[in-house]
């Protein structure tokens, strides 16, 4: 069971023009990296649905979410102050599971940089000293700071901003998996973005681990509005599985990305 | 002072208490056994159920709207069989009724789950006539009068068990419907179920559902299913489930007042997994304030001259 | 790179824009004249009229609900000659198109009042089929496609005035009516009309509209009007005005992808005095920054496999 | 035309449990007593329509209004901050209008003592010295300091506080109207206070002036849902006119009070 309530808000700060941190009150919970939370974004009715956003770093009483502003939900979540409460239900999803990886990599592109936060804290945590990660952005790019905190291997590519690799954090994935040998290779990013790295782990031969974005009602289950074609090897046929329990963690392999 | 009795008796199908969730909203109602006790839920309208398992519709399934939300699940279920064998037995462990939502695209279709399910443990059948018929250009058996009449007769011919009547909104007529439900021998009605809705992206220029059209739910359409419920509420004697938009315990007394007998409670679930147990103490409450002995005192109870 | 013309041709009604707005919801102009300039709408569909004065139905005559809200005004109206005499002269001042809104309780009441506006100095009528037929049993006329062929003949028959029918949402098939009114001589549609929702005070037990059942409009039915408006499309070959729930300018766009020529604003009016100009704008950058030349050019537009 | 746009906000204060005072940064404009502006409750776009609350004082540079919180979208008008913009559309309404009035008297209810403030106060600035104010109360009175800076002649009625006339400010009317002779009284507050007040001024012969309020949508004259039943004198019939554009003030002698 999920915690469903209010949890305080600590802090909500401005990262750039679209992306911001809230930092929320922790509560009792094992929250997995990939994991996300769904929340309600006012205390009225409307916005009717709640959003789901990932877990970007669990610190002690506190987790962080980083939050791209898209519309009405999103802009609400942004004028959260300190002392204000939000109301979430989570953790929800599987999350990564690093269980028996020895050689990490973790990716991350956009906004789905912030949930490899988390990835990249708890490898560390259980033991993957200087965890290579990959970063893509458009514009200037935004959490090294944290990432730096956590591991000394990071390489950033940008479409745009100067001083980095020039391009998509895809080129630096061919690279690195050309370079050395990794058993799991741990991504967020845009849909885009996801289906290139699984297209290039698989010719590689590297599994890859995908936190898959589906439009959500329920969060939880019960409605299967977040389905994800999902055909596991050896299957003649795909599934639809759920995005937010099956999900969002998927195995790029079996993942069917078909628009 | 008389005591508050909530059960309600739905011709035949006594419900503990008039709140039910709506087919589609609550799984099998796994996922919410975490959020709430299901033993505090009149019924529960599992997801609809088809004869073979089916794999539903691709992605984008849903799309939220002003108030409501657009969806196009395309009756994703394990099938009948698998229901039968791995959802009822969790489902008994809870002292509430179990609803079978039953869909088809054929009548053959309908009558086979519905025979499947007489036999099994389950308390009624939801016969869900929003369904295309594959047999007459896709249109919803639930819109037009001959093909209820038909669909509604012969699956009452095989069905051994209680017999709810879903009906659809998009119909000009819907007392109509209802009485021609009602005479080929529906235990009860419930109603609505979505309303057809589209929505555009105006960038992709595609429609923001990969099925192109869905069933609009949630507070939208609330103005809609209350004078649905009422036209029906004037065209038939048997009990009536009304649904569509119920958030807050208010609106379970609003469709009452309407004429429902019992509420079912849908999409509100996927904002508030609690909200069955708290529209069931504020109706509770209000039953209580207003000196009601049975929910089913106030069916039909809005007043007005004409 | 060819140059923006906004005009739309609606068989035979030219508007300067695509921008119209709804009846009802905008009086006949002299209201928002002093928030807008009139010069800058394509169209005014003018408040709902009738033969002889109506004064309409008593209070309450709104209550808002999930982004949306009910009315039931009762067509109060000063009558097609007070209207000829002080209103067309009024908004003839304005570079716009005047089109009438007609209503009636029988065929004979139509085209009584579509004949005499057809002396008089109007761009086009509009008949609102979702009125009560008292011959009938007061069901509405734009429901029975009967009823609809009758009365759209029949205006279609005294009306020498560019003529759009405006249909009503609350039917099982409105492709059907569309057909038929497009037979029957319309030169255009409108829709969708509003949605017949109620509401219930539950602490008095009345209807929250005095006249117990009303019209449901704005953001709510945003969903069900665009589903409508793609199915008339694929009906008919007539140009179709799209509303039902236009609060920005990427609705209007949204309207004319599922297949509107032009786009008509109702409710919207009421929250921002000024969303007609501010549409328009929005539209106009749509057209501009995606290379269109005319608004036309995405009618339909929606693209999907099927 | 009325002004249409954001206004600053620059106090909000708490009169009691259920009525605050919202205090805006006034803009051009005669505003008259009675009359309206319609808010745009929150800068979404629910609650979709806008809210009419009458103008209860007009001071240098600032228009402030009594507002009793009943559901979304006072309750969201209650959380505004100084600092904060909120779009309004005023002022709207006719008005009182005291042309000619040799001795007014001034009468509120519940909230609608609200307006009657501006009332007595722009009474005082046209030369009415010490106007007659009588109010009424269910509770606890608020806003007497207010009016206490307008005049000297106040009577005040509660239901249920203690040490002011028992009952109802009707009964305070009746008295008052039988001990002097008024031209003309103005009046604002709950329906049936209304109701009654128009019964005792038409028995007693003097002239009501009733702001009457009727739930509206476009609060300027154009969609005919706030209609109001006016019988003129000598008139066989009523006629439906709109509470937002010809009133909300009525002549208590010509409204037809009928459910
Ligand atoms: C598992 C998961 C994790 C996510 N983690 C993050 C995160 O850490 N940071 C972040 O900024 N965003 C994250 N997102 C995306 C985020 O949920 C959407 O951007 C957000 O819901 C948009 O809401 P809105 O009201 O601002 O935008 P609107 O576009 O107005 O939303 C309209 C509707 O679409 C839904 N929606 C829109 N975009 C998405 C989307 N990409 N995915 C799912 N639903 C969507 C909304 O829930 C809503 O119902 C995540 C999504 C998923 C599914
Ligand atoms: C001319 C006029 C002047 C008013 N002046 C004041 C004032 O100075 N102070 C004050 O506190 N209130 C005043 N009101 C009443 C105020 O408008 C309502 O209390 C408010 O609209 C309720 O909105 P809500 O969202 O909080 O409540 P809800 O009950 O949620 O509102 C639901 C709907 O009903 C409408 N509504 C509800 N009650 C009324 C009502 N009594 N009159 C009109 N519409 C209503 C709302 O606009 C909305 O559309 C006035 C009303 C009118 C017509
Ligand atoms: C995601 C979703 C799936 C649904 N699936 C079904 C279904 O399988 N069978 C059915 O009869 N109704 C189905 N419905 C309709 C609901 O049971 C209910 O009639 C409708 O949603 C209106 O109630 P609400 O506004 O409270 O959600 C579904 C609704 C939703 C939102
Ligand atoms: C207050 C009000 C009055 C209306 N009166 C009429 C009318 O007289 N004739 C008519 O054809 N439609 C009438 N309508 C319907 C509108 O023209 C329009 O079809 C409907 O409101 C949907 O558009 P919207 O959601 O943008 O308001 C009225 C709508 C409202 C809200
Ligand atoms: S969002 Fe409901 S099942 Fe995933
Ligand atoms: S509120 Fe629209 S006319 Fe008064």
């Amino acid at each position: 069971m999920s915690f469903v309530g209010n949890l305080e808000v600590l802090k909500n700060e401005v990262i750039n023009e679209e992306v911001f941190a809230l930092t929320l009150e922790a509560h009792e919970a094992d929250i997995k990296a990939g994991q996300f939370y769904n929340f309600k974004t006012s205390d009225i009715v409307y916005p009717l649905l709640r959003r789901p956003i990932s877990v970007a770093l669990v610190e002690d009483g506190k987790i962080i979410f980083y939050i791209q502003k898209k519309g009405t939900g999103t802009q609400l979540l942004s004028n959260l102050k300190a002392g204000d409460e939000v109301n979430v239900i989570g953790p929800l999803g599987n999350g990564f599971d690093f269980t028996g990886i020895k050689k990490p990599l973790v990716v991350g592109g956009g906004i789905g940089v912030a949930p490899m936060m988390e990835a990249a804290r708890q490898l560390k945590e259980s033991g993957h000293e200087a965890v290579k990660v990959l970063l893509g952005y458009r514009e200037e790019p935004y959490g090294i700071d944290v990432f730096e905190k956590i591991t000394s291997d990071i390489a950033i590519a940008s479409e745009r901003a100067e001083g980095y690799h020039k391009g998509y954090v895809t080129a630096l994935l061919e690279e690195v998996l050309d370079a050395a040998v990794y058993d799991g290779v741990f991504v967020c990013g845009p849909h885009v973005m996801l289906k290139a790295v699984a297209a290039i782990c698989k010719a590689k031969g590297v599994k890859s681990h995908l936190l898959m974005e589906e439009k959500m009602a329920c969060g939880i289950g019960a409605c299967l509005v977040c389905t994800c074609k999902i055909q596991k090897e050896g299957e003649s046929d795909f599934k639809n599985l759920r995005t937010c329990k099956e999900g969002p963690v998927f195995p790029g392999e079996e993942v069917l990305f078909d628009e | 002072m008389n005591k508050l009795d909530l059960s309600v008796d739905l011709n035949g199908l006594l419900l503990k208490n008039p709140i039910t969730v709506a087919s589609g909203t609550f799984g099998f109602g796994r996922e919410y056994a975490d959020y709430i006790d299901l033993n505090n839920i009149g019924g529960i309208s599992v997801k609809g159920l088809t004869l073979l398992p089916r794999k539903g519709n691709p992605a984008p399934r849903v799309i939220e709207t002003p108030m409501g939300m657009i969806n196009s699940v395309g009756l994703q279920n394990p099938g009948v069989d698998v229901f039968v064998e791995e959802e009822i037995p969790f489902l008994r462990q809870f002292d509430t009724k179990i609803i079978a939502n039953i869909n088809g695209n054929t009548v053959e279709d309908y009558c086979g789950i519905a025979e499947r399910l007489s036999a099994a443990d389950v308390d009624s059948l939801e016969l869900n006539i929003s369904c295309p018929n594959v047999k007459n250009g896709g249109m919803a058996f639930g819109t037009d009068p001959k093909m209820v009449a038909h669909v509604v007769s012969e699956v009452r011919r095989v069905a051994k068990k209680h017999l709810i009547v879903k009906l659809s909104p998009n119909v000009t007529n819907i007392g109509e419907i209802a009485k021609i439900a009602e005479a080929n021998g529906a235990d009860a009605l419930s109603l609505i179920n979505t309303l057809t809705g589209m929505a555009i992206d105006i960038n992709t220029r595609k429609p923001l559902i990969a099925n192109v059209i869905g069933g609009l739910s949630g507070p939208a359409v609330k103005p809609v299913a209350i004078k649905l419920v009422h036209d029906v509420y004037k065209a038939v004697q048997i009990p009536i489930i009304g649904m569509g938009g119920i958030m807050k315990w208010e609106d379970g007394i609003e469709f009452m007042l309407a004429g429902a007998d019992a509420i079912s409670i849908g999409t509100a679930n996927f904002v508030n997994p609690k909200v069955t147990e708290e529209v069931l103490e504020g109706m509770t409450g209000y039953f209580n304030k207003n000196g009601i002995c049975s929910p089913q005192e106030i069916k039909g109870g809005v007043t007005y001259q004409k």
